[in-house]
């Protein structure tokens, strides 16, 4: 039958944070983007401490404050009000980028426009002749971290692969990525290609294959 | 008597050229020093180079100066935020050069040219369109690219609190950039919530040494303006 | 719940393998993690690489280190102080490796290593013996040395205060090289004069904020050994 | 009369030290090597605020404590117990290299061994194959303060000059010292060569160009 083949449901936004979520073991001390990625911090259940950074200069972002509480000095790199946890700590940029640049980072969770079979990284510009462009951490974080997870719908909006051989948008670090979580499926980027760890309830791996311009293959432990 | 006070922001910014270089604290509206920016434009100092890491919110303190045609160049890492409408339409209209620079690489310039590293080398941009035409090398099994210490004629900063020996605190995320300019110009102007003039701060605890600072001026100007 | 307190020195060094690079923080007495280079002895570890400042002091800590022949190479900028006698016997007797790196060289090359600044170039030795065969550059109008991360294995601490988290703070000229060295090595031990566990460290004042921390060992020992 | 060429008397290391302090205004961030120059200290009028930066990483060094006052933790760069001044502060080792390295020290006064005509400084090594050498923050001082002043003997014990054309001795730095005081001179290094500020009282320009190894004149504005 036909409809057995569409019976899979993608994940919403707060899906893939959660699933991202499960995989951060306690200790870990974890930069966030902006984006879904920020979602991940409110998904990790309290008795679990992870530690999470911010470029501007804090460790143990806390969630957001409620209204009475707000210190408007406290911002994360997304300049939303947040909160600082027991055992954070405040310091400058150039130390902040030092903890990221010298992979003191267990992890970030970044957005993504593309990443690679490889594991290469677009998520800064849509062009090479971007006006008004901006890069902020991006190149940093992606460079430095232990690992680099992708927190992104697998297509496109009007159903083009994200999951490339090539990336076609601006390169933010080649050979970067680890691991993608999609609104469909859980990839690791592995010396031998893609390899596919979950994907949604129903949704075979042809029809994943479909909508992944990289090849993919289960992966033999999962 | 070392005293670094200064009675405004117009004797603080004493000396202010045409075409120098300013190196801007701040991340976001939180640790910016709003009024020694904007005391910059009374000065009518002009063709300037200014080094943030975005350019400016609403109406006040970057924002005004790239309105009031001030600055030629902009060196930043992430300009285009919401609320930067006046920088996005400067540049979109040709009106003011941009060099863009990872965030983690403008804030190690920084800290290079206080530190006396003429150039280091970083991963960080190597495999991209920002390391086009720059010297790459291999360490290990990465490619770094070679990037230069940037100094500023001026820094403007913001402080929590300072004494008259210049040693400054900062509030929570306002630490961010203000630090590293501190340390890599010529000239480091700031302004500061609070003030203890003759009463120490606790050695211990001083984040930004007087060292790195020449002036400072007594702003209470209370929450960070967005 | 985050919990980086180890219950002895012997089960903070665990882990430590033969051939490993220590880096030592402490500047003459004090700052030195006296009690932990000794547990290195318990080990058994040796034929190490240790990067330290001075190369100990009478009989105690790193000069005992040296005196069981545990250490190949010593990296050092200044070895040669009163009481350094275990480590003039050694190297007069060929039985120990010098390289001799200039203090603030010593001090940005772990810098880097921690901040991923794989080699940067420096002034610093750039017309002198230590830069034979080294790799120069000019900038501006001064000759400069390029100069290599220098990583740790290992690093041994001492802290005034430290909370559950790994947060530390300093007392006085015991910071030195102790913060430098935690952001260099893969693992970082802290001994610790005091210990706050539940009670966090303030986040306006820690100076080694526990992403650079491993591990924690309590020990209330006193005033500097000398 | 053969008595009157004799009748100068040199400095006291103390007298060194006291004539530096004269010339450090107020303000000034200031380095002392050990020796001669750790003495210049006690010689600045107490109303005359200097801070003095130590290497371990300490501005506002005050004089050596009471001994009931010692505290064990605050030694100088000679290991030598030390107080600490009202607006002093406290920092790491990078930090503290920072400030030489970075430019930010307005002078540091070194002893040395040798000083050329150009300002090369031979204070660190007294041979290339020194047995157990030791550099310290020599290399750093040297060309990271804004002036070098050198605080030395005119001659050696045995009446060797230790003003040159070219350093025997191995460098520390080269074009690195501005001024240089001895027991018997001041003098500038200047691009036209060696100027004589200030001599001791009874002594001539003949009589110091005797103990100098590299051409004397006076200072045009002394």
């Amino acid at each position: 039958m036909a409809t057995a083949t569409t019976e899979w449901v993608p994940l919403s936004r707060h899906q893939i944070a959660a699933r991202i979520a499960q995989d951060i073991p306690e200790g870990w001390y974890v930069n966030l983007g902006i984006g879904v990625p920020t979602l991940v911090a409110d998904n990790v259940p309290k008795e679990r401490e992870v530690v999470f950074h911010s470029e501007n200069g804090i460790l143990g972002i806390g969630p957001a404050p409620e209204k009475a509480d707000l210190d408007p000095w406290l911002i994360n790199a997304g300049k939303e009000y947040v909160t600082l946890l027991p055992g954070g700590s405040f310091f400058h940029h150039a130390d902040s980028f030092a903890m990221i640049r010298g992979r003191h980072l267990d992890l970030c969770v970044l957005g993504a426009y593309e990443v690679s079979s490889r594991g290469d990284l677009a998520n800064w510009a849509r062009s090479d002749d971007d006006t008004a462009p901006a890069v902020g951490g991006a190149m940093d974080l992606a460079v430095g971290a232990q690992r680099v997870w992708v927190a992104m719908q697998h297509v496109t909006k009007s159903g083009e692969p994200r999951i490339v051989e090539t990336c076609r948008y601006p390169l933010t670090a080649r050979a970067s990525v680890t691991r993608i979580y999609t609104d469909l499926a859980v990839l690791d980027v592995t010396p031998d290609g893609l390899q596919v760890r979950e994907m949604v309830a129903g949704l075979s791996l042809e029809a994943l294959q479909e909508k992944t311009a990289a090849p993919l293959r289960l992966a033999a432990d999962r | 008597m070392i005293d670094k006070l200064a009675a405004s922001v117009a004797e603080a910014l004493t000396g202010l050229e045409d075409g120098a270089t300013l190196l801007l604290g701040g991340f976001g509206a939180v640790g910016q020093a709003t009024h020694l920016i904007e005391g910059v434009i009374e000065t009518g100092a002009r063709d300037l180079t200014v080094v943030a890491n975005n350019a400016g919110y609403g109406q006040v303190g970057l924002a005004r100066l790239l309105k009031e045609g001030r600055v030629r160049k902009l060196i930043c890492s992430y300009p285009r935020i919401a609320g930067s409408t006046i920088f996005e339409e400067l540049y979109s209209a040709g009106g003011l050069e941009l060099e863009l620079v990872p965030q983690g690489t403008l804030a190690e310039r920084m800290r290079a040219a206080g530190a006396g590293v003429p150039a280091f080398f970083t991963p960080t941009g190597a495999d991209t369109s920002l390391a086009r035409g720059r010297e790459i090398r291999r360490f290990g099994n990465r490619d770094c690219v070679l990037e230069e210490a940037l100094y500023g004629d001026v820094a403007l900063i913001e402080a929590w609190e300072a004494d008259r020996w210049g040693n400054l605190t900062y509030r929570a995320a306002g630490r961010n950039f203000n630090p590293v300019c501190a340390m890599a110009a010529r000239l480091t102007i700031a302004q500061t919530q609070h003030l203890r003039r003759d009463e120490p701060l606790d050695p211990e605890t001083i984040v930004t040494p007087g060292i790195f600072v020449d002036r400072v001026v007594h702003l209470a100007y209370g929450d960070p303006i967005t």
